[in-house]
């Protein structure tokens, strides 16, 4: 299978998509003319015209609603936020419109919108632009949330989302954009809502998701060669719809829980998967579940502070000995 | 620190004004057959009716939350909606019973919502703020004050995208003007190109400020200027004129592809909604003058005797035949049950709503 | 002690506040000249005159924004919501600058605003008008978070939020509007983050807060005289700063937990709640700590059934029975 | 579906042109002392000195993040911030080196700021983005495009509130004036008479996006005329039509606390940020022609040459003063420590900060 990136991969399922299907349309700040702030969209003016692939003024809750409208009447917008911390001028229109129509409508409406763009921190860019919003959006039911950590899954997933016809949240990492990975040339679809183990292991279970994965594997690594623990690592690959029947399944296993997560803590995704879990397997636990999380405060600037203050394999590794322990 | 601007009074009307006089000329109303000139005042009958109607179910505390009653601004709905044609959509805000009876919905079902009856048009889940019927181009019933404003854009966006000759037109009331998405929207559709009227129905309120205590500048639908728009603004009170008005707008985004703003005059003869006292911010006279001197239904009745075309008899027909209408969905509505717990869970999801075609997998509701 | 209503208390305060520091000022649409969309600032108007009391155009992103702005420069702003449903359009100026503006300056500036209205559903208002912020709230470092359930509270909470000198969210409810409760005369504040404990019990604790606090004491009631089971109810009345160890000499007397909120289920305060009690108190647990939420779908309008979809007392009784089984 | 607006060319000149021939004798600058007009030529060349020298730091990955630079627009922020009073303010987004240094910040703590160090003017957590000096009424430095402007109008509530006679001079980019949060601040500051300026640096793009591809209609400080508001138009390469023309609206702000929109033509020579390959969307004779035609230093110097008040040794003498200046804040920069994680949790609430005046209880930060 050949080596491709991450934004690569993602590039490649916008534009099998618009390839596939006449309604599906690209658009967001700088996604054309520009070839994308990220240069995910690169090329894909070039190639498929300014009808499909739209530049839009700044104006995250105008562009962003006119998407949810513009689906209401079949058209599938992509719609990039040139980060995910845009939401923050666009909340309404996301969580209240494309949220909520189906339901107050009496299930008239369905917005097949996909919104995605990068949800990180690790960039040195601040408080106001490394905000991860996944549990903010899961919260609201009416939306799906996805947040996919490999370039494989990248690709399967956003072709599964682009067609599906619930509103979809796309939550993709600037620093995972030049990740490789090996990604079939042949057509393949993940569905929404299937955690994926992608490390085997009996004594601890990390159930974490997006780039923390990838922190999650290293530390999984070293303690296996270095403290011969092995561990089992689950990446949920998607947020809502939640695969918590493979969580279980893990815990079930190796009885001891370690949730890693870019999030601030406070009713994080993690806090939700931990009431899960010791809702419904106690009995399986042999200790409390323990949660590794970005540190409770505002993102900082400082780069080597930043490196801290987010999930990283060290500290990954720090808090699996602690849930081991 | 004061509140007043500078600016205006009260609803300082803005240039260029209305010319009603002429209005009843316009082709778009001088070519109406007797019949259609007659179903536009039975649809104005309609809705006052329906709204009496449910004002009595409200005050007999059969309707929860709030009611947002329509009565005065009949004209506004249903002259707009006259004018649509198969690609010509609509959305509004959460004072929507005008625009959904004007659309073509049926009493029973907007009666039933109201009472929060798995019968209604949004099976009870929406309430009097969000009626909808996609089947009739009428995509609702909003209740974030300029929150449908860019879903307004987005369906003149799908109309061209489509590459049907169509608009969308996207009613707000005159303090939802202050909203963001709503210049967000301007720009957008300016822009772009996108075939919606922006149609701001001034009633010189939001909830109990008064234009001037809410916006800065002069006209409304003038600030369309400040994005190279077109604008215009009516009478409200007069149907002709809404029509007339309307349909050179609409023309210009279904012919030309161009946005617009049109800044209707109006008045709400009822307080905000039912549970405001209404007290405070307006004087009895005030709306005394409006209920005896521009009533829109009083004065269209008035044109359509003088031509001839109604008499005072049928007159009294089309109102017996309206308050029955109102009676027998209002039969329908209690008759009807409510939902249940069960389908609290439904309607949220498509996927989940059309098991058959199921992609996902894992939870999607917690905690049940 | 003279029996005031909910609503009273809040004004009170408000007045209070106003007439000790000539720097508070109270704005929001409605809040003057109409007397508040639910009364809380009636008569404030006459008394205060329009350069305290400030109707504001329907412009929340604008004028808490301007808020914002003005108490950086040390007036004090109470800035009233008229739903907190609203923050979806304000989003962006709460979450992003009264949040971060005192951590991206490096501490130079501190943000003395309350952001205060009702957040609740129960009143038939449906989906866009009924959300309950305050996990996403509590999620952000550098706010706080309060939920007052009683006229007491709510009184001395507000006037200690008023006095704070970091952004205070201020989470009010309209079906408590009404309730009445013993209020002293005498000037009294009650510090945040010290939670509350409304009843005594032995056999099982139920965390909570907000107008859930008076379903649970009902439910708490019927357990006593129909079940003979004790019930201990912990109001929060605080949500961040969040008085934890009040909860943990709970569980540690009761060793069952009950979590009951008026939030949607997914990362809500209850699930960030029961993680730490898991992780802290995971010993003094006898069972898995359990949760009662909003059934989780976009808040319903039909009047019954959403009675059904919140927390009441029938559903809160159902669920400590299963706590306790 | 096209994005071209039908309205305008590029950066269309928003009437009333600029009319800089006569702004050097303005009262403002005519009556400048000769010191005090090459105090203000020096701080546009510390101004480019500085930014050259963090864009060498930020080639040598000793700066994470983003390197906004404002080379070429220099005379926008100081001749704005040349006018400030005791009373007046300052707010800007993210491009705010200039500001930062026209209100009188050193250079060090600004250069340690970018490097991540504990010593920089946000102790490292703001980052280029982030730069604050409240006690020199610089309220920042913010990222989130038209965030600020909200908080401009505060500042400007503020002093009026304070009964004090000053200003907030709210900065933006032209592609900022299309959020909302911008247009609910026009009209609140219009609706309420507050004396703040809007000051829009165009300099033709948002990142890739021309002024004709993002803003609808023509001059985009004539927006405020939907809302009755004063606006105008200036050179900001002209340094003296700067002052003259804020000279203008901050008088309206202070004397008759009016808000204002001004709309400063200006230029920037590089790239959005420094990661911003900047060839897709201009060409490199649009640049040259800035450069060698209208840089707001080589003018400024030309007419203070022409005046007699700089000559070419001065010239010469402050820019090796400049650059050694910068050289310096680098050598800080570096020698200055990083924060550590310790210091994570400062600065985050007030209240943790100054614990012996602390009255909450209860734990604040989690899971650490
Ligand atoms: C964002 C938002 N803010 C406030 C409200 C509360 N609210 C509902 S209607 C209304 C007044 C709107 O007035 P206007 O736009 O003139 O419409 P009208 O009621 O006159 O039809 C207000 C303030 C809301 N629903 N949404
Ligand atoms: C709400 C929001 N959307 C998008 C961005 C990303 N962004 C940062 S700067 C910028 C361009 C702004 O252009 P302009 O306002 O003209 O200012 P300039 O960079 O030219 O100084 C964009 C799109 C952002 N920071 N915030
Ligand atoms: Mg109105
Ligand atoms: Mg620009």
């Amino acid at each position: 299978m050949p080596l491709i990136t991450y934004r690569e991969a993602i590039r490649h399922a916008l534009s099998e998509e618009i390839e596939r299907d006449p309604n599906v349309v690209v658009m967001g700040e700088e996604v054309a003319q520009f070839n994308g702030a990220y240069k995910v969209t690169e090329g894909m003016l070039a190639k498929y015209g300014p009808t499909r692939i739209v530049d839009t003024p700044i104006s995250e809750a105008g562009f962003i609603g006119m998407g949810v409208g513009a689906s209401m009447l079949g058209v599938r917008p992509v719609m990039e936020l040139m980060f995910w911390s845009f939401y923050s001028v666009a909340f309404d229109q996301i969580l209240n419109n494309a949220a909520n129509v189906r339901y107050m409508s009496g299930g008239q409406i369905n917005c097949p919108i996909v919104i995605r763009g990068p949800a990180n921190g690790g960039t040195n860019v601040g408080a106001t632009h490394s905000h991860t919003p996944e549990n903010v959006l899961a919260n609201h039911p009416g939306v799906k949330v996805v947040v996919p950590s490999t370039a494989y899954d990248a690709k399967g997933l956003l072709k599964t989302a682009i067609r599906d016809n619930d509103p979809v949240m796309f939550l993709e990492n600037t620093i995972l954009y030049g990740e490789k990975g090996e990604v079939p040339t042949e057509e393949y679809l993940i569905p929404l809502g299937k955690a994926d183990v992608k490390r085997q292991g009996t004594d601890l279970t990390i159930v974490t998701y997006g780039r923390s994965v990838l922190h999650s594997l290293k530390a999984a690594e070293i303690l296996e060669k270095e403290h011969g623990r092995s561990v089992e690592v689950v990446d949920l690959r998607t947020i809502r719809p939640l695969d918590i029947d493979t969580v279980l399944a893990s815990v079930a296993k190796t009885h001891r829980v370690l949730i890693v997560e870019e999030q601030k803590p406070f009713a994080s995704v993690g806090s939700q998967i931990a009431y899960m879990i010791q809702r419904e397997a106690f009995d399986e636990l042999d200790g409390p579940i323990h949660r590794l999380t970005t540190v409770d405060s505002p993102a900082i600037y400082s780069p080597p502070v930043e490196i801290e203050q987010l999930p990283n394999p060290n500290r990954v590794l720090k808090a699996a000995l602690e849930a081991l322990a | 620190m004061s509140n007043k601007t500078s600016a205006s009074p009260t609803k300082q009307a803005a240039a260029p004004a209305a010319g009603t006089a002429q209005s009843h000329l316009a082709p778009i109303n001088a070519n109406l057959t007797p019949e259609a000139k007659i179903g536009l005042y039975r649809t104005m009958v309609r809705i006052r009716r329906f709204e009496e109607r449910s004002l009595r179910a409200y005050q007999a505390k059969k309707i929860g939350g709030f009611l947002h009653l329509y009565i005065g601004q009949e004209a506004v709905a249903v002259g707009c909606c006259s004018l649509m044609g198969k690609h010509d959509h609509v959305i509004t805000a959460y004072r929507d019973h005008g625009h959904a009876i004007a659309v073509g919905m049926d009493m029973k079902p907007l009666m039933a919502e109201v009472y929060g009856k798995v019968t209604g048009c949004s099976k009870g889940k929406g309430g009097s703020m969000h009626y909808f019927d996609p089947k009739r181009n009428f995509w609702g019933g909003h209740g974030i004050v300029g929150g449908q404003i860019p879903l307004g854009v987005g369906l003149a966006y799908g109309v061209k995208y489509k590459g049907h000759k169509g608009s969308a037109m996207a009613f707000m009331g005159d303090g939802a003007v202050n909203q963001g998405a709503v210049h967000e929207s301007y720009n957008l559709a300016a822009l772009w190109n996108l075939p919606v009227v922006f149609v701001i129905e001034n009633n010189g309120y939001s909830m109990g400020t008064s234009q001037e205590r809410s916006s800065a500048g002069f006209g409304l639908a003038e600030r369309g200027r400040a994005y190279g728009m077109a604008w215009g603004v009516c009478n409200g009170h007069d149907l002709y004129d809404v029509r007339a008005t309307m349909d050179k707008f609409l023309t210009l985004a279904r012919e030309e592809s161009k946005p617009s703003i049109v800044e209707i005059d109006t008045y709400r003869y009822r307080g905000h909604s039912v549970a405001d006292p209404d007290k405070t911010y307006r004087t009895r006279d005030e709306i005394e003058d409006y209920q005896k001197n521009k009533d829109p239904i009083t004065l269209f009745q008035k044109a359509l005797l003088a031509e001839g075309i109604l008499t005072e008899a049928s007159v009294g027909e089309i109102d017996t035949e309206a308050r029955a209408e109102a009676e027998q969905a209002t039969e329908f509505a209690e008759a009807s049950p409510f939902p249940t717990a069960d389908d609290l869970q439904k309607d949220v999801y498509w996927e989940v709503d059309n098991p058959d075609q199921k992609t996902s997998q894992g939870r999607i509701f917690f905690d049940r």
